[in-house]
């Protein structure tokens, strides 16, 4: 077995204080694949955070450009208590020759910090991430003019420092709002969103113990769905669905989440907007000074 | 002896002692030994080329196990240490690959890499802006100083260890790593008597050119 | 113009500032840029800090677990620091692997926790020889633009003091540990060192909290961690020389900053929920 | 996918060919391409298939073992699927060429497994939280001649069929310690119940319409299109979208109605040819051998 | 960095001299590179010199759990690590196609023959035991690094010992070194390796080749033997060679008779080093640091090769005399900080041009001890095991 000497290991048998609550998991577990609507909003259809179902946690924080001053672009946001950070960097020239192409290639990493869930996570980056980069790629290369930079390369990196559900649809944001600040040309912004289908009930923008998990609830009508949404062209990036519903269940789910989008899509262009002001005001300072 | 304060314990060396090496010894201070090996200066690699320096290379091998992030330390000390003395700006888009070997640790393994680096440097022929000699020294329990301690004293425990490197042109400090703890008044003095000491590993340096050559003589 | 002389012959470009005492970003030359310190925000970490020097952003995040302490250490706790600089903290590093920059940085990091400079480890165990506590802390560069050491230690001391964890206590005859996650528990005793990073030019001028940029043209940089006035760790890794004289210098400096950065740390984590346990 | 060279004519006449609902091969747009399968053929794997489809070659061996399940599932065994790219299925699986398409699909399986009315995880536990069989998948793709999602699925549905696990009697002996008693006759074996288990379609959009089971040519013709994960009873397990292109809701919403009609099908012969095989058993096996 | 081509030229001289029963450094076909066994300080650490070849071993130990297959055993890990150090094409951290055939020959010959008593290092069956572990580190490449890396892998393991346990009940104590006199690990046999390059379609085997030997040659023949005469190994390799039995039996008989003398030499260098480690003030390998005038005799090419044992000694002596061990203990052992230097420094300035009076003022007439021993030692070798085993070798060949 490979030990990675790069990094300080801990010890292998270490395990988290939180496994000390066994009994309580349990019946949480229990409870939840009992009657999950229960827990997540109680009778008066609220949900934990005071929210109604069809409602999504308010972006904030909204911070483009400057986070990551060294990159060509970066954006932060927060929803809700998901916290990511992403820096673009380029177009630069491909570093391996032989993946060639005459249009331009987007890299994507997609990465949870260490401590950014409730398990502990690895450096490396698993199986999961991978997944994620690949769908983050996919999605952007539908929004990107990839034809504009031929035979260069546009880096894309997403950090999520915490995760508290939707970390795929947040990163679509930030990732475009990235793009943009990095002037990255684009069809359209890529605004992504998720929502948790439960039997006759739909919750927008789920919170990591409202979202979808294989190991908890696998009953009937309920599952994610995860879309990346480009408003003005109406059309869609990514769409991911993990989980049992009917045909026409998706159908209103992906309803729901691309009106949220176009209510969205306002907001995330007033961001953009401020930040090109600023620039341009800028520039003309230095016009000045010179 | 070897406990002995104010000292510096029994210095050795051999020089070119491996037939493939451009440049290496087996350096000897007290019973700490380690071997350095110089090749160079040889083709780098691509995006590892330098347009405008040497690129330094510098691999450090512990006895037991892997190398891990621990020698990644010691590797960016030495590693930093040789990029000031090597007058790398004379072989441009090459590279030079040093290696470090512990070979029995008698307590002061920093110190003596670096010095038997300077030797192999010196063996092999590389243009050098100037010498480095380091020295360790510990700040034991009982805030006494002792120069170049030996691997019992250090196992002892100590307050704070340094180990200092200074450049043979002005005995200027290059470089310093130190763990512990210490006030700033024995840190100084500390320093001071490392910088004293390392003249004496000058000298030794000294002769072993001096013999060196003499041998090629006979 | 000035960004074309700036491209094509970086040194002079800087030389010409610093022979006016003053730098691009202008500083004087020993002066420290802004910092701001944010304690706590992370909910996921039991323990969690960001510390922002000018540009250069740390993360620091703190996950707790149990364990079985080492045989040769019985009565120690374990804190395991991790540097990452992923790649998109800087267009100068690559996705991978850590390089040399963040494992020498881990690196400094172990040797101030392994010599209890950070906090006194034994502090972290439950039960000599059975159980105690092993702190993964991974601090996370989100910006990288020079004086990394410093952000680094100032976040993880910040990110310990911030730390809460359950109070957790070890059951003789059932031989198991008992603890329930609601009455939470900070750590006593935790120390205060800090680092101050400077850079160096041939010419002998001194450069404190040097920028990406800066440390790329300076000839060496050394960096001095102090706790309280006693001097834990002066770290110079090559480089050009340095005399008595500029040392006593810097460490006044770093001296200075070290005041400043300790009341910092006092403000961000004094509104703290967790009463510290004996 | 294994990227193969079209010329743009070559693209316009299989464009137009779409258009008239006649493709290449002669197909309609929703027609398959003849299907091979055989089960059982690796005698030393608990139970095995190996599916054609056209030029996509798929061997499925699915390995039964005995493990401790995971502390958060007690009482449930586990499913672990492994997809390998083997270099001779097309050169740029060389190396790590293939690994990225690996985890797509590895990952997908786990998802569309992930829900309960597929499988039934629960059978699979032997002693609550102490002993469980664990089954392990192994993909291993021969040859690549498009349309591994659809083809790999249906390998795996066949071969977790035709896998048998031995029975196993726990004995409670005197004290807390069960001993566990595998039957001495190798043919007392159960069979899962693999009636839900999810069939994939994919569906790819080339001009403005969709098809079934692509070929090589048809994948690089088209920029985007979804695979739909359906399970027996008609239930849509897990959908994502492929490709690089971005998609129309209404569009979407249309593929997901075909898809799970069409995943309906499949599933549906499927398990009649699985039976009828079955039913014919003692045959001589044809393995590679053709 | 690319190893440096063998020029044809070269080659063929060596294969022609082979032919002509000659070898480059005027060695026999049959005949070894003088070996040195030195050890250092810590328990199980072992540098051979082998010729030129350097290989050092270091043996350490660790408490793990066994493995459920074997549970009353303890385990046995071996690593060769290879540097630059070694050699330009070599590549720290990562063992090239030649690292992985020496490690795993070495495994072989050691581990597969199981010369260690596993179960002598388990503590508690199923939940503790000992996992030794063998880091071999390969400094200096000059040919033949199978037998050196075994040779000193062996030696490693006799000289180790690891701390003494005492079980409390379930908990294991673990006494440190000073606690308690360690214990060395149990034995049953020494194998050793010793490899013959194959020449002209494997009618010719040289034994111990160098590396410009190793290179030239056709394939290679490496020979896992014990003390007791016993085959424990066996690898031909190379492209295309055919070898006869009987040349394969020959070199079996040449090899058996090497093992026992190097097995009788490793014996020997214990017990020395034994001695002088009762002795007291141990130094370890700092004695293997030698002058650089002593280097003439134990390093440099000139003396080694074109040998005749009788010359060699006296070669040795006088070149002994000049300078010596002890005498250097004294120019600068314990230097106290009121010596004055003045080194000017600077590059020009060291290479002053050599002072012979320097180096005659120096003379002083006690030759160091050790290492005298230890070359006639290697000359005994060489002299009484040649004939035999020429004429066995001719004998069989021809």
């Amino acid at each position: 077995m490979p030990v990675d000497s790069r990094r300080l290991q801990g010890p292998e048998n270490s395990f988290s204080y939180k496994l000390l609550e066994k009994k309580n998991d349990n019946e949480e577990e229990a409870a939840l694949s009992a009657d999950l609507q229960k827990i997540l909003i109680g009778t008066n259809k609220v949900r934990k955070d005071k929210r109604i179902p069809s409602d999504a946690r308010p972006l904030c924080n909204v911070t483009i450009t400057g986070i990551v001053s060294q990159a060509k672009g970066s954006a932060y946001i927060e929803q809700g208590n998901t916290k990511l950070v992403c820096g673009v960097y380029g177009p630069r020239e491909v570093q391996k020759k032989s993946d060639f192409s005459l249009n331009g290639q987007l890299f994507c990493e997609f990465k949870f910090a260490p401590f950014s869930c409730q398990k502990r996570r690895g450096h490396q980056q698993d199986n999961e991430e991978l997944v994620l980069s690949g769908l983050l790629r996919e999605a952007l290369e539908a929004a990107v003019c990839l034809h504009q930079f031929p035979k260069a390369q546009v880096e894309v990196n997403v950090m999520v420092i915490e995760n508290d559900g939707s970390p795929l649809a947040a990163a679509l944001t930030c990732a475009s709002l990235a793009l943009a600040s990095a002037s990255i040309p684009m069809y359209d912004l890529v605004i992504g969103t998720s929502v948790r289908q439960l039997p006759k009930l739909l919750l927008l923008d789920p919170t990591k113990d409202e979202e979808w998990e294989p190991e908890l609830n696998h009953d009937e009508d309920n599952s994610n769905l995860t879309i990346g949404f480009m408003p003005s062209t109406h059309q869609i990036a990514a769409y991911v669905h993990e989980g049992v519903s009917k045909t026409e269940d998706l159908e209103q789910m992906l309803k729901l989440a691309t009106e949220y989008c176009l209510k969205v899509q306002p907001v995330v262009q007033l961001c953009l907007k401020e930040v090109v002001e600023k620039t341009l005001s800028n520039e003309s300072e230095n016009k000045v000074d010179e | 002896m070897e406990t002995e304060e104010k000292s510096i314990r029994a210095l050795k060396c051999e020089q070119s002692v491996l037939s493939r090496a451009d440049g290496s010894v087996m350096f000897s201070q007290g019973n700490t030994v380690v071997m350095a090996s110089v090749y160079g200066p040889l083709e780098a690699k691509i995006q590892k080329e330098l347009s405008d320096r040497m690129y330094i290379e510098l691999n450090y091998k512990p006895k037991i196990g892997m190398p891990g992030v621990a020698e990644r330390g010691k590797e960016k000390l030495i590693k930093t240490t040789c990029n000031h003395i090597i007058l790398t700006n004379l072989h441009p888009r090459t590279a030079v690959c040093i290696t470090v070997q512990e070979m029995q640790d008698g307590g002061t393994l920093l110190a003596a890499s670096i010095n038997a680096v300077c030797l192999a440097l010196l063996d092999s022929g590389l243009p050098l802006q100037c010498l480095v000699a380091a020295v360790t020294c510990l700040v034991d329990k009982k805030d006494r100083i002792v120069l170049d301690p030996c691997i019992n004293t250090v196992k002892e425990g100590y307050k704070a260890m340094c180990t200092f490197a200074f450049d043979s042109q002005k005995y200027n400090m290059i470089l310093s790593h130190c763990e512990g703890q210490v006030p700033y008044q024995l840190f100084q003095k500390a320093m001071e008597l490392c910088q004293k000491a390392s003249h004496v590993i000058f000298d030794f340096y000294r002769q072993a050119v001096l013999r060196k050559f003499s041998k090629e003589l006979l | 113009m000035a960004t074309d002389h700036k491209t094509l012959q970086p040194l002079e470009f800087y030389k010409t500032f610093l022979d006016r005492k003053t730098r691009p970003d202008g500083r004087s030359l020993l002066e420290f840029r802004r910092m701001t310190l944010n304690a706590g925000s992370i909910g996921t970490a039991d323990g969690s800090a960001i510390v922002k020097c000018g540009n250069t952003a740390i993360i620091c995040g703190i996950k707790a677990e149990l364990v079985a302490p080492e045989r040769d250490e019985p009565q120690k706790g374990l804190i395991i620091p991790n540097v990452t600089l992923p790649s998109l903290c800087s267009s100068h590093i690559k996705s991978g692997p850590p390089g040399e920059t963040a494992q020498a940085a881990t690196q400094f990091i172990a040797e101030l926790v392994n010599n209890n400079i950070i906090m006194d480890l034994e502090t972290l165990c439950i039960k000599n020889s059975k159980w105690s506590w092993v702190l993964y802390c991974d601090l996370l560069c989100i910006n990288l633009d020079g004086s990394l050491l410093d952000a680094c230690v100032m976040a993880l001391v910040a990110a310990l003091k911030n730390l809460s964890l359950p109070v957790v206590s070890y059951d003789e005859e059932m031989d198991k540990l008992i603890s329930n996650i609601e009455d939470k528990m900070g750590f006593h005793g935790i120390k205060q060192p800090v680092t101050s990073t400077f850079s160096l030019f041939e010419n002998g001028i001194l450069i404190s909290d040097p920028t990406f940029e800066e440390e790329q043209l300076a000839a060496g940089v050394i960096s001095i961690t102090m706790e309280g006035t006693s001097v834990t760790h002066l770290y110079k890794p090559g480089g050009c020389t340095l005399n008595e004289k500029q040392v006593k210098k810097l460490m006044q400096q770093s001296e200075l900053k070290t005041k400043e950065v300790v009341k910092l740390i006092e403000e961000a984590c004094s509104p703290m929920g967790v009463e510290p346990i004996d | 996918m294994a990227e193969i060279l079209l010329s743009e004519a070559e693209k316009a006449f299989i464009h137009h060919g779409v258009q008239d609902d006649l493709r290449c091969d002669g197909r309609t747009r929703l027609d398959y391409r003849p299907i091979i399968l055989e089960t059982g053929l690796v005698s030393n794997a608990s139970g095995s298939a190996r599916l054609r489809l056209a030029n996509s070659d798929i061997l499925v061996g699915v390995k039964v073992e005995l493990a401790s399940p995971s502390p958060d599932k007690p009482q449930e065994g586990r499913l672990e699927f492994f997809v390998d790219c083997s270099a001779n299925a097309t050169p740029e699986f060389e190396g790590r060429g293939g690994e990225d398409l690996a985890n797509e699909i590895c990952r997908f399986l786990q998802r569309s497994y992930a829900s309960g009315d597929t499988i039934n995880l629960a059978e699979l536990s032997i002693l609550s939280g102490q002993q469980c069989w664990v089954l392990y998948v192994d993909i291993l793709i021969l040859e690549c001649g498009g349309n591994l999602y659809d083809a790999t699925f249906m390998a795996v549905k066949s071969a977790l069929y035709a896998t048998q696990i031995p029975s196993i009697k726990v004995a409670t002996m005197d004290g807390d310690q069960p001993e566990l008693e595998l039957s001495d006759d190798p043919y007392d074996t159960k069979r899962l119940n693999t009636e839900n288990l999810p069939c994939v379609v994919t569906l790819m959009k080339i001009g403005n319409h969709y098809l079934v089971d692509p070929t090589p040519e048809e994948e690089c013709c088209s920029s985007s299109g979804i695979v739909v994960a359906v399970s027996g009873n008609k239930k849509i397990t897990a959908v994502r979208k492929i490709g690089s292109g971005s998609l129309h809701p209404d569009s979407l919403v249309s593929m997901l109605k075909t898809g799970s009609d069409v995943g309906a099908k499949v599933n549906k012969t499927l398990m009649i040819k699985l039976l009828e095989e079955k039913n014919l058993e003692k045959s001589q096996k044809v393995g590679f051998m053709r | 960095m690319k190893e440096t081509p063998l020029s044809i030229c070269e080659k063929q001289t060596v294969i022609q001299g082979v032919k002509e029963g000659q070898r480059v450094d005027g060695r026999s076909l049959s005949e070894q590179r003088k070996t040195c066994i030195t050890f250092g300080t810590e328990w199980g650490c072992c540098q051979v010199l082998l010729g030129n070849t350097r290989v050092m071993a270091q043996v350490s130990c660790s408490v793990q759990v066994p493995k459920s297959s074997r549970a009353n055993e303890g385990m046995l890990f071996i690593n060769v690590e290879m540097s630059t150090m070694a050699a330009e094409h070599f590549e720290a951290g990562r063992l090239g196609q030649q690292g992985i055939e020496v490690n795993r020959l070495v495994e072989r010959c050691i581990k597969d023959s199981r010369c260690i008593d596993l179960e002598s290092l388990c503590i508690l069956v199923e939940e503790q035991a000992w996992e030794v572990r063998v880091d071999i580190h390969v400094l200096n490449h000059e040919g033949n690094l199978i037998d050196a890396a075994t040779l000193a892998a062996l030696g490693a393991l006799c000289h180790f010992k690891r701390p003494d346990v005492t079980l409390d009940g379930r908990d294991v104590i673990i006494h440190q070194l000073d606690e308690r006199d360690p214990v060395p690990l149990t034995i049953l046999h020494h194998p050793l390796t010793l490899s013959f390059a194959l020449f002209n379609q494997g009618k010719t085997c040289v034994l111990d080749p160098t590396n410009l030997e190793e290179r030239s040659a056709d394939g290679k023949l490496v020979m896992g033997l014990n003390a007791y005469r016993e085959l424990c190994t066996l690898q031909i390799s190379g492209d295309g060679v055919f070898i006869h039995k009987e040349a394969v039996l020959s070199c079996a008989n040449v090899a058996a008779s090497r093992a026992v003398q190097m097995v009788e030499m490793l014996k020997n260098s214990l017990a020395d080093d034994a001695a002088e480690r009762a002795k007291g003030k141990y130094t370890g390998l700092v004695n293997s640091v030698a002058l650089e005038t002593e280097r003439i005799t134990t390093q440099s090419q000139a003396e080694v090769y074109f040998k005749a044992p009788k010359h060699k000694v006296e070669v040795l002596d006088k070149e002994q005399l000049p300078i010596t061990k002890t005498k250097l203990i004294n120019d600068q052992g314990v230097v106290t900080l009121e010596t004055s230097c003045d080194v000017s420094s600077s590059e020009s300035d060291m290479e002053i041009e050599p002072l012979p009076s320097v180096a005659v003022k120096k003379i002083e007439p006690l030759p160091s001890v050790a290492l005298k021993k230890r070359v006639h030692e290697e000359i005994d070798i060489g002299n009484d095991s040649e004939e035999e085993t020429v004429m066995l070798v001719t004998s069989d060949l021809t």
